[in-house]
């Protein structure tokens, strides 16, 4: 299922091979591969409980995976240990690795008790220790960009969902990363809402920055994507353009999925 | 060696060790009768805050924000002296004529004839009205919110069905308020238990003045057991026995919310 | 027969302490006995803390005192005492038998006293302001205190001093000189108990005639008296 | 009027101790307390299960026999330990000892506290943090501290003021130094020479009272300031709660 | 707008008079009159928040009027005081009509703390007195009649949505009350369990038993009711039977009302 983009190319930013994670009895991701190479977009979608959010939060070993490796920009993240005693054995690597990884989470996750121009401050400052007067000049630059420069100073619940999503955007920007993860950037979101964080993203996408976003937005997935991969019961059921996955549809699942997210 | 065993008999036999033994039921006593009373003086105070009369409402508040704003200890010592203090002068004005009072020379009571003896089943009441008292005053809010913590729709259905006022308070709402309240009951009942350590200072002879006398150091044979100062040893004792009526407790009130909870809380089983 | 409650600390042997079957016992106890019987009263024993013991007898929670109390000017201005069965005594300082102690030249020393007692007010008038002066509820914790050695000192009766320092084996020794304070030991009552008074007074007197109060001193302190024989 | 006039000024010097108890055990009972929850919700079993028996245990036995025991046991170290240390005056001293067994109490109620605040903090928040490459260490400074210590305000308002209400007993416990006394023990020996209960009593409660209030007022204050972020801050409400 | 069916001819049960209601400064209920007759099984309707539920509590006074009267078998309800001080003036009254009106509360309302068998009997041990043999005889054959007996020894929150409903149905019926009351049995169902609840409510119209009940359910109104009662902001926009209001509405808002039911 290889691609004919002239993306193929380019170096791959995010390379998982045979990723498996289980919770308890239940084994949620059964052998998952698949790579994200320089500037490309990259949709994960399927139903509810497919595993979606456990791979992306595998990504960044929010979720240690119980086999299988994760490599950024070549280097593999590092593990130690046996199920269920899975460890990241190198802290420092880690952290190192996460500082290149912008994850958006689905419910934001805004430190509430900083206001919105700390929340994109804290990690440039704290983890990455650079400079506050360069930290400050960006975050502001960031949070223009998403379009909530006014509300540098007020606090996160101060803040309508979407205008939360769009500061949690730029927290993430504003470490730099070389990737951009989504975890549902807009199901959260009432549909006014959702069109203003789409928009950013979509911005972010023209850019030709890479990313991996869940979604369940296929409209979206369509229009932002290079690549779309659907996931199913734990595998990676059908994978694409996104001409070739909503357009030439071939797996008889994907085709009951699509048929029934287009009808809510 | 037998010297020895005679000496660790004494434990056993030696009739102070068995008074202090003994002396673990003024504890039990007070913990069980404060507690009760805790919870009485909390049913009030509650029904107090929730009454529709202001002034009886501000008696509610005033007691419980009160009391609850001062020591325990303070209050522990100062309601038996003043409830003896007050019944003395209660009896003061009925018995007491210009010469008695002429004749006596304490500054309290007023004359001798007023006088309350107070031994210790008196201190050992009045120490447990006073557990009551301060420890209501805590009761009264946890009772309070749990009052409050009942879904109104029980209410109503009970109003709905034509019961009375009290029929609804008593068939419903305190049925009902056990289950919220017990959570916060089961800290007031350890505080009653902890607080019951204070006795010795209402002249009661109880675990914590046996612990002091019998482990302080003795050199007479008369006196008692021959040892060192091992108080602390003694003290040690009560600390553990403190934390078991503690871990006792708190399975019994466990107990206590699976029953009560009934209906309430469980899950549904079908 | 009159009914007459006396209090005792419990914890001053041998005047008085709480014997192996716990009830008080020790020489004010059963002189106690043999007035109320002489008197023909019936009498109670009631264990109080010391701290308290003269408030509660004006309170009324008992009427008489027999707690080795010293008959002092400053208390016979709250409460009345008897004649006293326990003629004026010495108070006597102690020190851990290791220490160097001048008693003489006591200054930046850690005196330990029993609360309330005459030795307390001795301390605190002559001795408090080069030395700590800590007052305790019991003398029996002055005196774990001293045998930790938290304190350098302590001050109390000689008579309950004597068989501590006995049966302590040169662990505690006498140290300095003696300090005469306090007329004597007496039984506390309140000013108005003019009869009860009377009727004690009487019986003391007649106790002390008979020799019985010499017996029991002779009983309860070792190689003491006679003092009250004719 | 005059009379209770006189009262309060005669009480003054005795409020000193209860604030003195209090102050010297409140800061380090604090610091003590944030490691034992932190020990109490570590991975490590055993320090896990350390914490939590102390916790247990100075829970769940009275103050007023934690200080007899933790005295008589100073006093029974003193030859073998404090002698040759030459700390023995210090060690003893109430004015020591009474805020070592304060500290060592309060340590255990606010640790509970801290460790319910601990459970409540929002683990998408921590989640954050960590995903942006924090170390454990930046974890707790830029999320988890600053959301504990707001969880935990009230209720450590109240520990606050319970604690001042547990130095009541310190004397009833420990041997009185020369003229150094508490309320307590100054209403108790006032009431012994005239009977007023009521009055002696009463102003101590007074004091008692006040310094409460003055506690919520001022912890009020730092927990507006907490609460800023909020909308709405809530404000802290007068609410003694629990008692040791 | 009287009506031509030989109930006219029976003695009314429930007669209310000019019923006003505010809730601080919101006037709920603005002057409403009607009566229910003997047999007779009235439907209110109306959208949300016109006043339906606040109606029905007035009638048993969980709400009491500001003005108007409310009559139970020719028998009016005493009040006493100005609004918003107006109250009961009778307790024993308002207890001996209250026992005579069953009510059936949308949310059950069933007394968790009793199993269902002593929910049903609670109000006629306690409030009328009957012998507690003849009681459980009547309590468990009112439990066979809504189909839950096997129920009788559990506690409320063991049963299922449909299940509580049916006993807190049971729970009215065992008071032998002259009228009964439902605020919205079903809404707080799904449709499985709503069916099973209207069958029961069906099979007690049948039996020809006086009911007042507010629903959003249409076509259980029209099938169940003799007559059928609008309420539009706080007042009787239109009245009469199924055929009447269903059939020839005359209502503009009624229209429009009936228009938005049939689409949800
Ligand atoms: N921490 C966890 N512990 C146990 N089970 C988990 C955990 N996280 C996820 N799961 C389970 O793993 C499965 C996959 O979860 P995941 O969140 O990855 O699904 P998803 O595809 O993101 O679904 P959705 O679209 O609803 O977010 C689900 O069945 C979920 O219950
Ligand atoms: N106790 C109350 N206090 C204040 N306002 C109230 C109260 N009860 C009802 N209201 C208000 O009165 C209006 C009518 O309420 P009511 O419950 O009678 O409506 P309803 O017709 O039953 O609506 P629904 O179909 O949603 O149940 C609403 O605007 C409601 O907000
Ligand atoms: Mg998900
Ligand atoms: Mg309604």
């Amino acid at each position: 299922m290889t691609q004919a983009e002239p993306l193929v190319s380019k170096p791959s930013v995010v390379a998982i091979r045979d990723l498996h994670k289980s919770f308890g009895a239940l084994e949620v991701l059964k052998g998952i591969s698949f790579e994200a190479r320089e500037g490309e977009v990259v949709s994960l979608i399927g139903s509810s409980g497919s595993g979606k959010s456990t791979l992306l939060r595998c990504i960044n070993m929010l979720e240690v995976p119980d086999q299988g490796s994760v490599s950024i920009d070549a280097e593999e993240i590092r593990l130690r240990g046996r199920p269920p005693h899975r460890q990241i054995a190198d802290e420092h690597q880690i952290r190192r690795i996460r500082s290149e990884l912008g994850m958006v989470f689905q419910s934001f996750n805004l430190w509430a008790h900083l206001s919105i121009l700390d929340n994109v401050m804290e990690a440039p400052l704290v983890v990455q220790k650079r400079p506050r007067a360069e930290v400050e000049a960006e975050a502001l630059a960031m949070l223009a960009k998403v379009g909530i420069a006014e509300k540098a100073h007020a606090y996160p619940n101060q803040l309508s969902g979407g205008q939360q999503q769009r500061a949690a955007i730029a927290r993430a920007l504003c470490i730099n990363p070389r990737v951009m993860l989504f975890d549902e950037p807009t199901s959260a979101l009432d549909p006014e809402l959702e069109v203003e964080v789409l928009r950013v993203i979509k911005l972010l996408a023209d850019e030709g920055r890479t990313m991996i976003l869940v979604t369940h937005d296929m409209e979206f997935a369509r229009s932002v994507s290079d690549r779309v991969i659907f996931l199913h019961q734990g595998l990676i059921e059908e994978e694409g353009t996104p001409d070739q996955v909503f357009g030439a549809t071939r797996s008889a699942r994907l085709k009951q999925f699509l048929n029934a997210a287009s009808h809510t | 060696m037998s010297d020895d065993l005679a000496f660790w008999l004494g434990y056993l036999t030696n009739g102070k060790h068995l008074t202090w033994y003994a002396s673990f039921q003024f504890t039990i006593f007070a913990a069980l009768l404060g507690g009760s009373l805790a919870v009485i003086f909390g049913l009030i105070g509650a029904t107090l805050k929730n009454s529709r009369y202001l002034p009886l409402r501000l008696i509610g508040s005033f007691y419980s924000s009160i009391v609850r704003g001062v020591p325990d200890v303070l209050f522990f010592l100062f309601f038996p002296l003043a409830f003896e203090q007050a019944v003395e002068w209660l009896v003061a004005t009925q018995v007491c004529t210009p010469e008695l009072i002429a004749a006596q020379s304490a500054a309290w009571p007023p004359c001798q004839a007023a006088n309350w003896y107070l031994g210790t089943p008196e201190y050992l009441i009045l120490a447990s009205v006073s557990l009551g008292l301060v420890y209501g005053a805590f009761a009264t809010n946890v009772i309070h919110g749990a009052l409050r913590a009942v879904p109104r729709g029980q209410l109503e259905a009970a109003r709905a069905y034509g019961m009375s006022a009290s029929q609804v308070l008593w068939r419903v709402h305190i049925r009902q308020m056990w289950v919220y309240a017990l959570p916060g009951l089961s800290n007031v009942w350890m505080l009653v238990v902890k607080a019951t350590s204070l006795l010795s200072l209402l002249q009661i002879a109880d675990i914590v003045l046996w612990a002091d006398r019998l482990g302080a150091p003795n050199f007479l044979p008369t006196v008692g057991l021959v040892h060192d100062d091992w108080r602390w040893r003694y003290y040690l004792v009560l600390f553990v026995f403190y934390i078991i009526v503690t871990l006792l407790s708190e399975r019994g009130f466990e107990a206590l919310m699976r029953r009560a909870g009934r209906g309430i809380l469980s899950e549904r089983t079908n | 027969q009159e009914t007459v409650r006396i209090a005792t600390e419990g914890a001053y042997a041998p005047w008085n302490f709480l014997d192996d079957a716990g009830k008080p016992a020790g020489f004010e106890i059963e002189l106690g006995n043999a007035i109320c019987e002489t008197a023909g009263l019936t009498c109670e024993f009631i264990i109080n803390d010391w701290d308290s013991i003269i408030p509660n007898l004006l309170a009324g929670n008992y009427d008489v005192i027999m707690a080795g109390m010293s008959i002092t000017d400053e208390r016979l201005a709250t409460i009345d005492f008897t004649a006293n069965y326990f003629p004026p005594d010495p108070s006597r300082f102690v020190a851990a038998g290791s220490d160097q102690i001048d008693i003489a030249a006591l200054s930046g020393k850690r005196v330990g006293v029993q609360g309330g007692t005459i030795q307390a007010a001795y301390a605190e008038e002559n001795l408090a302001g080069a030395n700590t002066v800590v007052s305790f509820g019991t003398a029996d914790q002055a005196m774990a205190d001293l045998a930790a050695g938290n304190l350098d000192t302590i001050i109390a009766d000689g008579a309950y001093l004597e068989p501590v320092v006995a049966a302590s084996g040169g662990a505690i020794v006498f140290v300095g000189e003696d300090v005469m304070i306090g007329n004597g030991v007496g039984a506390g009552l309140r000013k108005d108990e003019a009869g009860l008074k009377t009727k004690f007074d009487d019986a003391l007197t007649a106790l002390k005639k008979d020799g019985t109060v010499d017996t029991l001193i002779a009983k309860w302190f070792e190689g003491r008296g006679p003092y009250f024989a004719e | 009027m005059q009379v209770l006039l006189n009262e309060i000024v005669a009480f003054w010097p005795a409020v000193l101790f209860n604030l003195y108890f209090a102050a010297a055990s409140i800061p380090f009972g604090f610091v003590f307390a944030v490691l034992l929850a932190l020990g109490k919700a570590s991975t490590n079993p055993w320090i896990s299960r350390l914490s939590r028996g102390y916790i247990y245990a100075f829970r769940g036995s009275p103050l007023f026999i934690q200080f007899f025991m933790f005295y008589s046991l100073a006093l029974s170290l003193n030859i073998s330990v404090w002698k040759p240390m030459g700390v023995s005056w210090f060690v003893l001293h109430p004015l020591f000892i009474g805020p070592l067994v304060l500290m060592l109490n309060t340590a255990a109620y606010t640790a509970e506290i801290f460790y319910g605040a601990l459970r409540a903090v929002p683990r998408g928040e921590v989640e954050a943090a960590r995903a942006y490459g924090m170390s454990r260490f930046q974890q707790f400074r830029s999320v988890i501290w600053p959301n504990l210590i707001r969880l935990a305000w009230p209720a450590y308002t109240n520990e606050v003021v319970f604690l001042f209400h547990a130095t009541a007993i310190v004397y009833f416990a420990l041997p009185v130094i020369g003229a150094q006394k508490d309320l307590m023990i100054t209403a108790k020996e006032f009431f012994e020479r005239d009977y007023n209960a009521f009055l002696h009593f009463s102003v101590a409660a007074l004091y008692f009272l006040a310094v409460t209030l003055v506690v919520f007022f001022l912890f009020g204050l730092v927990y507006q300031r907490l609460m800023r972020h909020m909308p709405a801050p809530p404000r802290l409400r007068y609410a003694p709660r629990w008692m040791r």
